[in-house]
């Protein structure tokens, strides 16, 4: 599993936690190529769905990040978002998909160090926990092949 | 009508008179007080000074023995027992570990589902009501109540009465054809436990209290805790010779006034009991005292949530 | 049960009401949904133990409330749809009428919606203690044994959305389900397709689900689809003090929260 | 079929250093929908932004992707570019390829692997980009200023002075606030009344101001730029035309010994009165709770004696409805009442007072002359004690801040204690003296080296009177916590500021959020201190938070700007990237079935409720419609709606989706 | 051909299975999953479930499953490239221990996918299948077969039909070529019937509840009588659990699934139950409340099949009825138009 690049992407909200990984760039400081960032308004608008659209393409981890507590450009929107990944967390671990896979944080626009521990915590997790096999059995790409489900 | 009770260690020895006049007072009413079976130490001071799970689980089990019996209603007259039993049940109530952990030491149900009462509470809830029709004999004495420091504290657990200038007992006083007296120290610290090692503490603390009351002409002081009735009463003579003066002014638990007003006699209450003798003088009846009791509601201590 | 056709007769002919939604026999020892409009249609009204059906999603069928003005008789988890339904706006205090089955088939008209409300606080609402443990037994299994075993109940899931159609709560007339641009829950009942539609349905019911058991019992294929949504009913209790269908006012477990909600998990 | 251009910048070596631009550009100019790709040195220069202009114009092209620096920083910049060429600018999308990839990662074929990945991303996202058009929205160029204290005051003044109207709202008879309670101000001891009695003044005779005293906000509809509000006037029972404020009425008055809530309880005023003698407008009202007339059915001496027939007892509350393009709150706040302190005997000792009271002893107008006098038996107090955060910073009265202003006002009381009776003793129990402000130390300092105030750190635990002395109980903590008792005259509480009663059902009544202490909420702490979450509304004064006058001023002068900055306009210009409720052709009309969950999940109040009626008039459908107006573009109800119904511009469900596809099926 | 007879011991089943399996037919049979009975590819005689009443589901999916990729693709910068499926690539299948209306359900299925253009998917798959049924020993309140034609030991659709006839022994019927081929491969197993087994006496007794000529003509003429399904389906739901079991309901629909390089065509049972399964782009719904799509599942079996196809749509199995959440019952609902 040495040479295991996993695909992680990072939905993130555009003013702290994009600012921060934007941050980390201004800073130099150096983290895993793998984690791609997908730019949300607000970690509000993150749709619980996009989470398992994510998986369901082959992602083999996620981070989902935006301001910390009291700290939304919205000012409420981190707020509802952690109820709904309170929520979707439970039901996650309930029906047997890792959670272990999704990293929640909070990285304001100040924070370009702890962005990169975040992105190379999690690169580092996901290298050991290997590639979401359970989840890639069912992934999209299973219908590609040329036997695929023909006869279920 | 039967309501649990929970005597703890001092009812049956120092304070039997505060049991005696309890239950006098709870018979003229038609209360029945159930002991709880099998009771055990509610760990007072010591337990929590030495282990948190052993303070909480003496407690509990007491709680729980009362659910087994059935019992919604625990009237708790000691302050530090209805304190210990009240804290267990908000610190097991905020943390279901915790709560499933003491059950298994306990080897006992708990659901906390038992409504804690000190003696004012279980007044309160039981006898207020019927109480003005109930007084023959309008104890119209000047009164100082005193609270201490455990049956108002802390407030955020207890929710009784206010924290600072507390009114529960002076309105129940008034009620009682008394007249509660405005003075400054209704809950300074008497001394509490130091009453055996430091003396010298007690007679100190318990004597600015004392000294207070007489300086306002208090013709007895009530209370609500055998703590405060020891060090107030029996080491009166350790406060006397702190002021370098003499006071004899009578210390009597709210239970003994109440009992007094509808008439039980002295021996029944066991005010025989008291070390400071009480002898109260006779008072003629003044015309309607009584009835314009503050009906004041208590204000909140915080800003609304 | 004489008592309620007197009663429900007595509605229909004072216009109080037009239908009254209640229990009729139905094939072999099954009971169904009747739609009493006349006192004839009355006598056909029982109740019995295996009157269970939740029948508060016909309150809001497009064909039934064209019928008139609606009476109903609810049991617990219908009365609960009824303030779900109420504080998601979607039926208003005094637009139905609602009977309430008492177990001993006696009944109790319920005036308003805070009679209701009132009623519930003292009645028995959570799930049953066979569903607690089938919870507690998943909840004992790994993760991937969890897996494993939605993995195969999902995989009999024909995607009939019966347990969509029987939900009370399953009112939208166009479902996440039925949307294509872009079609967020693939239509083929494939394993991944079912996985998908049965998460966003429990998500969408988290903080809303009355656990009448509508879903499961609905199933043709027996999946234990209450479990998902009931698994979540405590930790929403437990951590934001919410209970679906208890107030008809109440505001949303997951449109609302507070800056000090609890979490372990967001470093 | 889409036509887009992908631009690749270099940024210098920014980007070239550890990504392969040139590699880039040709990969991505394979994807499907691509029509032009190139890569160039540096994009955002006036050659690259001709090249992207020339490229959109020789290709026709239909969306465009910049790959190069963070979009919050040059998004700007290519959009504008883009117009100028004649495209949408909202077709126009970055690649973030330099902070999140060439300044993270080394140089090797990951990165540039990324950076494509970055770049795909963004086509594909860029092909379902629709053209959107700003919003414009009509503004309405008056101000409703509600609170008519020194901050609301400052702002209308301001705002009318740049030219607008301003519709003030003061629920008192009187303009003035708390400032025209005061004595003398710190830290440069000027007579409030001297300074703030002109504005007042001003505020009556400004031709663009209009003042509603005694009068109340009871609903505010709308958004910004368009608001409706309904004031409640109440009832003066007074003929304001035909008054002249002689203030005959008053002094004839039978009822004179009503508690005067100007001084604080320690005057008297009668039914039929003006608050303070400098009050605007100087004309009476009425107290109907104490006027004998309403209560006994019979009087009406002010009646008899009114030389201009002014009287109006049957005059009823008149509810009026205005328009204005922005509010600013000015309602300032309140101290804490008698209730809290028992321990300290507040409200039961007379010579317990708090500071309001205390800077009505010293004011020259006020009950004693400005001498400072007990207010149980009016002798000259010759030792008192002045303590300090009674309820601040105190959890257990529920009061957990700092209520700023009481350091201040407490050494200005012991000043003024000081130059008024020179023998007098004054001390002050402090928990920590908080003096952060121009020449605050100094104040501070002078107070206690030259007036010769006992300052003690430590907190008062009770006070009880003995002997008609008040014994005040407390320990010193500088000197290891010693107990200290001094048998004072008088004893001044620095209560807690705190909001206003009604403060809450006021937010609630004009859509605002507010802090769990019920004082309005800023939208942000920082960056924006004197706007709300609702656009249009502004925040002046203390009750945002406890504030003294300069800072009240200094917020009030901000929320003007705010508004005039508004006003400067006939329309305002909106971002377009705002949440949208679909619709649909009968008889469906939307997906949206009306459950109004968003509703409470919006911070900003944009979720209306729309019903779509029949031609009789018949309610079909009720739906949900955003305001876009009020949208801020958060899109938290867009991932909460169950059917899909709401939808957001810039960042929609077609667009996250495919951005997700696209990222990960490579 | 001529059918013939033969006896098997219900012990050399298991043989059965094992020989089918050994020669590479895959064997479809019902399996019990927990409360439902599936039917689904076994290994073993063990896994299969002969005992029940009746699968919960039917066996149509054996040539014509849930979920059905019939093409695949993949786009490039301008082009797309497609890869068809063929139809042929299916395997030779025996649909084992199934009953006879689902074998006899196959022939509505035959008419539907049969009509010009010919679904060669379908047909394909079910030219490789061989149906070896079991009459059925006993019924429920629920099956009126013998009400639509059919019958508890009805062979028609059936390759080779088994009725068990004593504790030891099974009766079989060898019915078509494909079955009598297939009976070679265990024709050491057979020994010979007496031509004078009366089948009949070991079938369970379904009653006839109504006459099919009468709902077919008062179906017909119903559709106008908005009142009558207004009535039969104001407690109908709208799911698509009915069509979903029942064996002959054939329709289905094409979803697209793609990302950005791949994609295929995916074919998908669908309902006519639904709302969805009408609805125009435009908003438009021409079977905007459910006691139309009622009236059109009724329709489409007892009025347009017959006139069209000449087969009723219907084969009396009942699991319609017993899988609605909400009890409508066929029968019922079917006697009732009958008796108009």
């Amino acid at each position: 599993m040495q040479d295991f690049e996993p695909k992680i992407v990072a939905f993130v909200c555009n003013w702290c936690t994009y600012a921060g990984a934007d941050l980390t760039g201004t800073s130099r400081i150096k983290y895993s190529a793998n984690v791609k960032i997908i730019r949300f308004p607000c970690t509000g608008r993150i749709d619980f769905m996009i989470l398992m659209k994510a998986f369901e393409n082959g992602a083999d981890g996620i981070i989902v990040s935006g301001c910390h507590p009291n700290d939304c450009h919205y000012s409420t929107g981190n707020f509802h978002a952690r109820r709904r990944w309170i929520v979707f967390r439970n039901l996650l671990n309930f029906t047997g998909i890792d959670t272990d896979r999704i990293q929640f944080s909070w990285v304001s626009a100040a924070e370009g160090f702890k962005w990169a521990d975040v992105v190379n915590n999690c690169t580092k997790k996901i290298k050991e926990l290997g590639p979401y096999e359970n989840y890639n059995k069912i992934a999209v790409s299973t219908l590609f092949n040329e036997e695929g489900t023909s006869n279920e | 009508m039967k309501v649990g009770f929970y005597p703890g260690c001092s009812m049956k020895g120092g304070a039997r008179e505060y049991q005696e006049s309890v239950s006098a007072l709870a018979k003229v009413f038609d209360i029945e007080l159930v002991e709880i079976p099998d009771w055990n130490c509610c760990g007072a001071t010591a337990a929590h000074n030495l282990n948190k799970e052993l303070s909480l689980s003496l407690p509990a089990r007491i709680m729980a023995l009362a659910e087994r019996e059935g019992i919604k209603d625990i009237v708790v007259p000691c302050a530090a027992c209805y304190n210990r039993l009240s804290v267990t049940q908000h610190e097991l109530a905020a943390d279901p570990a915790l709560c499933s952990k003491v059950a298994s030491l306990i080897e006992l149900k708990y659901e906390g589902t038992t409504q804690i009462l000190n003696i004012i509470q279980f007044i309160d809830k039981y006898i207020t009501d019927r109480l003005e029709e109930k007084v023959v004999k309008p104890f119209n004495y000047k009164t100082a109540c005193y609270y201490g420091c455990l049956l108002v504290r802390p407030h955020s657990i207890l929710k009784f009465d206010r924290v600072e200038d507390p009114q529960s007992m002076d309105t129940l006083v008034k009620k009682a054809g008394g007249d509660a007296i405005d003075w400054a120290f209704k809950t300074e610290c008497c001394g509490a436990g130091m009453s055996v090692s430091r003396t010298d503490t007690v007679a100190r603390l318990s004597g600015n209290i004392m000294k207070d009351a007489a300086d306002r002409a208090a013709e007895v002081i009530v209370v609500a805790c055998p703590m405060c009735h020891s060090n107030l009463d029996m080491r009166r003579p350790e406060i006397n010779k702190f002021l370098n003066e003499k006071i004899d002014i009578p210390v009597l638990y709210i239970s003994q006034v109440l009992g007094l007003a509808v008439g039980l006699d002295a021996k029944t209450l066991g005010l025989n009991r008291h070390m400071t003798e009480v002898n109260l003088p006779e008072k003629p009846v003044k015309e309607a005292a009584v009835t314009d009791a503050p009906k004041k509601v208590v204000p909140t201590q915080k800003l609304e949530a | 049960m004489n008592d309620m056709i007197k009663k429900v007769t007595q509605l229909l002919t004072d216009k109080t009401i037009d239908v009254f939604i209640g229990y009729g026999k139905g094939s072999a020892d099954r009971s169904r949904a009747i739609f009493v409009r006349t006192a004839e249609q009355a006598e056909n009204l029982v109740f019995s133990a295996n009157c269970t059906q939740n029948l508060a999603g016909y309150l809001l069928k497009h064909e039934v409330k064209h019928l008139g003005k609606l009476g109903i008789l609810a049991n617990v988890a219908a009365l609960r749809s009824i303030l779900q339904l109420a504080s998601e706006f979607q039926i208003k205090d005094g637009e139905v009428l609602v009977l309430f089955a008492n177990p001993d088939g006696s009944f109790t008209e319920f005036l308003d919606f805070h009679s209701i409300e009132g009623y519930l606080l003292t009645t028995e609402t959570g799930i049953t203690s066979g569903e607690q443990e089938r919870i507690a037994a998943l909840e004992a299994m790994s993760v991937s044994e969890r897996w494993t075993f939605w993995n195969q109940e999902f995989e009999k899931c024909i995607k009939c959305y019966a347990c969509r159609a029987a939900c009370p709560m399953c009112y939208c007339h166009r479902c996440t389900t039925d949307v294509n641009q872009p079609q967020w829950i693939p239509v083929a009942s494939h394993e991944r397709g079912n996985l998908d539609y049965h998460l966003m349905r429990a998500m969408h019911l988290a903080g809303r689900c009355v656990n009448c058991g509508e879903c499961a019992n609905a199933c043709p294929m027996d999946i234990p689809l209450n479990l998902l949504t009931y698994q979540l009913i405590s930790p929403i209790k437990a951590g934001f003090g919410a209970t679906a269908g208890m107030k008809s006012d109440a505001v949303y477990a997951l449109s609302t929260y507070k800056p000090d909600d609890k979490e372990n998990f967001i470093i | 079929m889409s036509r887009i251009g992908v631009f690749v910048c270099h940024c210098g070596e920014n980007i070239s250093a550890t990504v392969n631009c040139e590699k880039v550009a040709k990969i991505t100019g394979e994807l499907k929908g691509v029509e032009f790709s190139t890569d160039y040195k540096y994009m955002c220069s006036d050659p690259g932004q001709t090249l992207l202009k020339e490229a959109i114009k020789e290709h026709k092209l239909d969306g465009v992707v910049v790959a190069a620096c963070s979009p919050r920083m040059h998004e700007p910049t290519f959009r504008k570019a883009c117009a100028e060429a004649g495209l949408n600018p909202f077709l126009c999308e970055m690649s973030n390829i330099r902070e999140h990839c060439s300044w993270v990662h080394p140089k090797d074929d990951l990165t540039t692997e990324k950076a494509e990945d970055l770049v795909r991303v963004m086509v594909e996202k860029v092909k379902k980009n629709k053209a959107l058009k700003s919003i414009k929205v009509p503004v309405t160029k008056t101000a409703l200023v509600i609170g008519g204290g020194i901050a609301g005051i400052q702002a209308a003044l301001d705002i009318a002075n740049c030219g607008h109207k301003v519709i003030m709202v003061e629920k008192l008879p009187s303009i003035g606030g708390h400032m025209s309670q005061l004595s003398e101000t710190f830290p440069t001891l000027d007579c409030s009344q001297c300074i703030l009695t002109p504005r007042m003044v001003e505020i009556a005779q400004h031709p663009n101001i209009t003042l509603h005293t005694y009068s109340e906000v009871e609903s505010v509809d709308g958004f910004i730029g368009n608001f409706k509000i309904k004031i409640r006037k109440k009832s003066k029972s007074l003929d304001e035309h035909l008054c002249t404020g002689c203030g005959l009425c008053t002094t004839k008055c039978p009822q004179k010994k009503i508690p005067n809530e100007f001084e604080r309880g320690l005057g008297f005023r009668p039914a039929i009165y003006v608050p303070f003698p400098q009050a605007v407008p100087n004309k009476p009202v009425i107290d109907r709770e104490n006027c004998t007339y309403y209560i006994k059915g019979k009087c009406k001496v002010c009646e008899i004696v009114c030389p201009t027939k002014a009287i109006r007892f049957d005059q009823e509350d008149e509810v009026i409805e205005v328009e204005a393009g922005a509010i600013v709150m000015a309602t300032g706040f309140d101290v804490l009442k008698s209730d809290y302190f028992p321990e300290y005997g507040f409200g039961k000792y007379k010579d317990v007072i708090d500071g309001l009271q205390f800077e009505r002893l010293a004011s020259a107008s006020g009950p004693t002359q400005g001498e400072i006098r007990r207010p149980s038996d009016g002798q000259v107090p010759k030792k008192i004690v002045f303590v300090a955060c009674a309820g601040s910073r105190d959890p257990a009265k529920g009061i957990e801040y700092c209520s700023k202003i009481c350091c201040m006002y407490t050494a200005k009381h012991a000043m003024l204690y000081k130059h008024k009776v020179h023998d007098g003793t004054p001390y002050v129990f402090y928990m920590d003296i908080r003096a952060g402000g121009k020449m605050y130390e100094e104040f501070v300092r002078r107070t206690i080296v030259e007036d010769g105030t006992h300052y003690v750190r430590g907190r008062v635990s009770t006070i009880y009177e003995k002997n008609g002395k008040l014994i005040v109980k407390g320990a010193d903590t500088l000197m290891g916590g010693i107990p200290i008792e001094i048998e004072a005259d008088m004893v001044v509480l620095a209560t807690a500021g705190v909001a206003n009663k009604g403060a809450e059902e006021l937010a609630q009544t004009v859509h605002i959020s507010y802090d769990s202490y019920k004082f309005f909420a800023e939208a942000h702490p920082k960056l924006k201190p004197v706007e709300t979450n609702t656009a249009g509304i502004f925040l002046a004064g203390a009750c945002q938070a406890p504030k003294d006058i300069p800072e009240s001023v200094a917020a009030a002068s901000g929320a003007a700007v705010k508004v005039a900055a508004l006003f400067s306009n006939d329309e305002l210009t909106r971002d377009p990237l705002v949440a949208v409720v679909n619709r649909q052709a009968a008889p469906v009309y939307s997906a949206c079935v009306g459950c109004f969950l968003c509703q409470s999940v919006c911070p900003y109040q944009a979720i209306e409720r729309e019903e779509i009626k029949s031609r009789s008039g018949e309610i079909i459908k009720t739906l949900a419609r955003v305001n876009e107006g009020l949208c801020q573009g958060c899109g938290t109800c867009v991932a909460l709606c169950r059917t899909k119904a709401i939808d957001i511009h810039g960042y929609s469900n077609q667009q996250v989706y495919t951005e997700i596809m696209a990222l990960l099926n490579d | 051909m001529e059918k013939e007879l033969k006896i098997l011991k219900y012990s050399e089943l298991s043989k059965l299975i094992e020989r089918f399996r050994s020669n590479g037919y895959p064997v479809l049979a019902p399996v019990r999953k927990g409360k439902v009975v599936e039917i689904e590819l076994v290994e073993s005689l063990d896994a299969i479930a002969l005992d029940v009443l009746l699968s919960t589901q039917s066996a149509k999916k054996a040539a014509f499953p849930k979920v059905e990729k019939v093409l695949r693709y993949t786009l490039g910068k301008s082009e797309v490239q497609q890869f068809p499926v063929d139809p042929e690539a299916c395997p030779d299948t025996i649909l084992f221990g199934v009953r006879p209306c689902d074998a006899s359900g196959f022939k509505s299925l035959d008419a539907i996918f049969g009509e010009a253009p010919a679904d060669q998917f379908y047909l394909k798959k079910k030219e490789k299948t061989t149906i070896i049924s079991f009459s059925c020993p006993t019924a429920d309140e629920y099956c009126f077969c013998t009400s639509v034609g059919g019958g508890p030991g009805n062979t028609a659709g059936s390759d080779l039909q088994f009725t068990g006839i004593s504790k030891d022994d099974i009766l079989v019927e060898i019915l078509t070529e494909k079955g009598a081929k297939l009976s070679l491969l265990f024709a050491d197993l057979l020994s010979e019937a007496g031509a004078s087994i009366d089948k009949s006496k070991f079938l369970a007794d379904v009653k006839v509840a109504f006459k099919v000529d009468s709902v077919v003509e008062k179906t017909t003429a119903s559709f106008g009588n908005a009142t009558l399904w207004l009535e039969q389906s104001l407690r109908c739901i709208g799911c698509g659990a009915c069509a979903f079991v029942c064996p002959t309901c054939a329709c289905f629909d094409f979803q697209d699934e793609q990302n950005t390089k791949n994609g295929v065509r995916l074919r998908l049972w669908d309902s006519c139950g639904f709302s969805l399964f009408t609805l125009h782009t435009s908003g438009h719904n021409p079977r905007e409340v459910q006691s139309q799509r009622w009236r059109q599942r009724i329709m489409h079996k007892f009025a347009y099949m017959p006139e069209q196809l000449h087969v009723v749509g219907c084969e009396g199995c009942g699991r319609c009825s017993r899988a609605c959440p909400v009890d409508m019952n066929i029968k019922e609902h079917l006697t009732a138009i009958s008796l108009i």
